[in-house]
């Protein structure tokens, strides 16, 4: 999958593909290959350095964006996921569990979108529902009384908007978790990777850190939600993404998160590997920090993040 | 001192024009005498529809008269966008709504007495910007918020809002977690919230402070809930029931403790305000 | 309704009544109204004082015994329903709220019998459902923040043996109140008004201070459910009602409950103004010795009730 | 001193009869070499049914050799209420479960290693009048609870009980609050609990310590559940379904948080462990 203004790229890539095809016959052609491929680099480069907040919210969207079990494997060991919210169900939305990162033990929780049709169903396209939010509390919780630091990812569009989900209460545990996660008594470490979309973001997203993937997007709504509300037409979305602020950087200068986390060249699904590594230095970096602080001034310091925002 | 009343107001002025005398029921489209209306504070009598309060309404009814003092009334609205649509700029908007209301945000905060005990209060006003949370609206109840554990008294916030307020981006959806964070410390210092939720109590508020009271009660048939009907029928492909998102159908899910008629408002809050700061007995 | 055991006293009333309708034509029969009444309340106390355990079983499930509802208006007043667990619902079955005894405000929670066939359904015959469970241990909280002391009022043959409450985590939801309840910081008495019936009760009845009316019973097992599995005959129930010790002389015997508070003459359905004021006088005590307590040397004691019984 | 092994004690026995080198799977009768099967912990090799373990047999199957020290041994059944049911007394029937299973009650307590991790152990036999709450019961756990607390070593129970045991009538019913009780102070200071669901665990205990755990871990199959089958299609004049109070039904209903092969048990607990005491990654 590729996108509009990604055309460019597919292009070169196309003549690269061909050349490369004809190599064996035409071992000349290799001088030109090069050429082409140094060319795609650099307008890769000049692309995403350029994207506009639609455009990144499309990267942020990509189905081939790494998603939460690509962290888990790549930057853990000894993935336990454990199960439940001790009062309805489990949500396959928000998933959880003990992990092994570099020497530190830590719990994580995020939200879990699939790649496939039958992955998405069960995943709800990783939109949780209370029983997600309140079985990410209760780890928390357990993460508190075992002194594990905790790395919440957060990739969603939205809390699930469904009559069941409503019944069950979404807003009270979207609540209590913003509440709960303001004094859990363990560092949290935020990194958003993809969509944050709104409270059913936010609802793990309170933390020491919050650190976000240079093409994530985050946002109190939905650029189509926005534009169909605001400029009352949803075809609007790029003008309401701009003017949002939803990109990582936009982000960074309102001091809302702490630190963009660059992608590699074209975005996070072209290189793996290399996100991978931008993500382990930074959480350790910061699990270093925060594991330094007694908890009271973890706490006083989480609590001043929030309280300095919008204050007047 | 006092807010001015509905009745006070009326006094000041020119004897009304007939027609102002009547006002019709949004519920139940009966006629109302205006002034019966308002004396019932806004309750029709024939149909029992709650309709809204403006802020200094809902104060007048909550607080022994000229108990009220405002806390924080120079904040108003901040830009930390500069966000404008193809209608105008959220500033100019803004100030359309400071004017339409005599507001400089969506809530008014202070301290009072409610039948002679001490309470702090924060009252947010849906016709200022659809009662959207924005940051000076979620400063504000922070504030309260702190003011309220500072001095050990009771804390009541009587919510009516859309949500968060978009114009705004992310700061307004942050001013959830700010205003939660302070009703967690609130919690742990052991200090009674209550929450009021009116007509209507949804998205970021209701997924936020509108929700954490020690005891959450509502006024009949407001609307409380968290996602919109119309994203949740398209969601899910089927007419939702009349009765989804009421307070009633709420209650009966657990999530909201009471649900008290208007008039009943004061007295039920003075005596569980008496319970939850477990005062003597008379 | 009346008991098999109970059939001198409904003919020695059938004769009363008969003498009494006859007063009018004939003043001299008063002579003997008065000594069958006397006779009456003879015969009443001598059948109510050697109650086997089966009967008092009976007793103890007389539809016409008080019911929460009845000890709320005759012992508080200011009484506020306070609804739902914050989770699923709000169960009928166990209802709880703010109420002023005396001169003590306090919390009640307890279980809600009907007395027709539509408040037996609303009501699910007093068999709590998990939500049930978690609104009392929500309720318990409150009291706890707000220093109120709790009355816990017990009358249920058992949490609901359904599928939607096994689902929903039955064992669960007692399990925490058990041992929640055994840390609520604030003096909880327990009070079994009807029956006592196994886990379903204890769910509420973890407590400072346990009280039996003299025919309320509490059982690890309904009698006819012993006897269908011991003695593989659900009619053998009057055996194993005897065989379990389930009567409050026996209880107290064994050092379970702290005290018997008497009903009249005749069981508490005879005379509701004279339970309650046997039960007003019990409360009244047990909350003044209670609240003399620190919360330290409250929650000591309660510790030490529950680990000393069994103890070797 | 470890406890008798299966294998261990078949080496000093005589060499076994010929119909005793073989068994049937109970789930799917496949006919087994019975010491293939003890090696595999009384998992069918056909269909994976995990069938009881003895108490001695699972500490065997958990802690490392020799490293189990047991506690409160001569703890055995109290009869406080004299209780007789027309087969006999229970005081006669709890000498006949111990004479069966060389047990003294249904639990068998101790702390022991876990690949090298010290541990709090306590471990239910079903075969012990089906692995009922007795007072001996309740009291061994809850001894061995604080023990956990006081020497701050983290607690596992594996149950397998189907519930209360009623010829102790009241006093059993105690129990579930007794341990309730010593796992509040256990949690309080802060000790991992991590409790072992095994088949069958059901009524009293699941009621009580069973559903109490940090984690709660199942083994694959098992039944759990408050009340019995039977009891609730009465209730509910329904069939329920096959998979109802499975473990697996129990995880997706979210009180259980893994299912776990017994082939796994010991290890996947020592990572428990680990991460509940949150010792050095090696
Ligand atoms: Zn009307
Ligand atoms: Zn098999």
């Amino acid at each position: 999958m590729s996108f509009d203004f990604e055309k460019p790229l597919e292009d070169l890539e196309t003549r690269i593909r061909e050349l490369t095809a004809l190599k064996e016959s035409k071992p000349e052609v290799q001088t030109n290959i090069d050429k082409l491929s140094l060319r795609l680099e650099e307008e890769c480069k000049a692309i995403y350095s350029r994207l506009t907040a639609w455009q990144t919210v499309q990267v942020a969207r990509h189905p081939e964006r790494p998603s939460l079990r690509d962290y888990i494997a790549g930057l853990f060991t000894d993935f336990i996921e454990l199960h439940g919210d001790r009062c309805f169900g489990d949500d396959q939305a928000i998933i959880g569990g003990f992990a092994t990162f570099e020497k530190h033990r830590v719990l994580i929780i995020g939200h879990q979108k699939g790649k496939s049709v039958e992955e998405n169903i069960r995943f709800n396209f990783g939109m949780a529902r209370p029983e997600g939010y309140r079985k990410a509390l209760r780890l928390l919780r357990l993460a508190e009384k075992f002194h594990l630091p905790v790395i919440s990812f957060i990739d969603t569009s939205g809390a699930f908007p469904g009559l069941d989900a409503e019944e069950r209460g979404q807003a009270e545990a979207i609540a209590r978790n913003l509440r709960d996660m303001s004094r859990i008594a363990t560092p949290i470490v935020v990194l958003v990777t993809g969509e944050g979309g709104s409270g059913g973001a936010l609802g793990i997203g309170v933390g020491d850190k919050i650190l976000m993937l240079s093409n994530s997007v985050y946002s109190v709504i939905s650029p189509e939600g926005c534009a169909s509300i605001l400029w009352r037409d949803g075809a609007k979305a790029p003008e309401a993404a701009e003017a949002l602020k939803i990109t990582a950087p936009a982000l960074l200068k309102l001091k809302i998160i702490d630190e963009i986390i660059p992608e590699p060249v074209g975005g996070a699904h072209r290189n793996m590997d290399g996100v991978m590594k931008a993500v382990r230095k930074s959480l350790l970096k910061h699990l270093a920090e925060l594991k330094g602080l007694s908890i009271k001034k973890l706490l006083d310091r989480r609590y001043e993040k929030f309280a300095k925002i919008g204050r007047f | 001192m006092g807010w001015f009343s509905w009745g006070k107001k009326e006094k000041n002025q020119e004897a009304p024009a007939k027609e102002d005398l009547w006002t019709q029921c949004t519920a139940c489209k009966a006629m109302l005498f205006k002034e019966e209306w308002h004396k019932k504070w806004k309750v029709c009598p024939v149909c029992g529809f709650h309709d809204k309060l403006a802020a200094r309404e809902r104060i007048n009814l909550l607080v022994d008269p000229k108990s009220f003092y405002e806390f924080d009334a120079r904040i108003t609205i901040s830009d930390p966008l500069k966000f404008t649509d193809d209608k105008g700029s959220y500033a100019e908007k803004a100030q359309q709504a400071c004017d339409k209301t005599g507001l400089r945000e969506a809530v008014v905060t202070g301290r009072g007495k409610l039948h002679g005990l001490r309470i702090v209060l924060a009252v947010m006003d849906f016709n200022f910007m659809g009662g959207s949370l924005g940051s000076g609206t979620g400063e504000k109840i922070f504030r309260a918020t702190e003011f309220a554990r500072k001095k050990r008294m009771p804390l009541i916030i009587a919510s009516a809002s859309g949500g968060a307020r978009m114009h705004e981006g992310i700061v307004s959806l942050m001013q959830m977690a700010k205003t939660s964070a302070a009703l967690a410390r609130l919690h742990e210092a052991g200090i009674p919230f209550i929450s009021l939720l009116t007509n209507p109590t949804t998205g970021g508020v209701s997924a936020s402070y509108a929700m954490l009271g020690d005891l959450n009660i509502a006024e009949p048939g407001a609307l409380v809930g968290f996602a919109g009907r119309r994203v949740i029928e398209q969601t899910i492909k089927q007419k939702l029931p009349d009765e989804f998102q009421t307070a009633e159908y709420v209650r009966e899910h657990g999530f909201i403790d009471l649900v008290i008629p208007r008039k009943d408002l004061r007295d039920t809050l003075h005596k569980l305000i008496q319970y939850s700061m477990n005062t003597k007995v008379d």
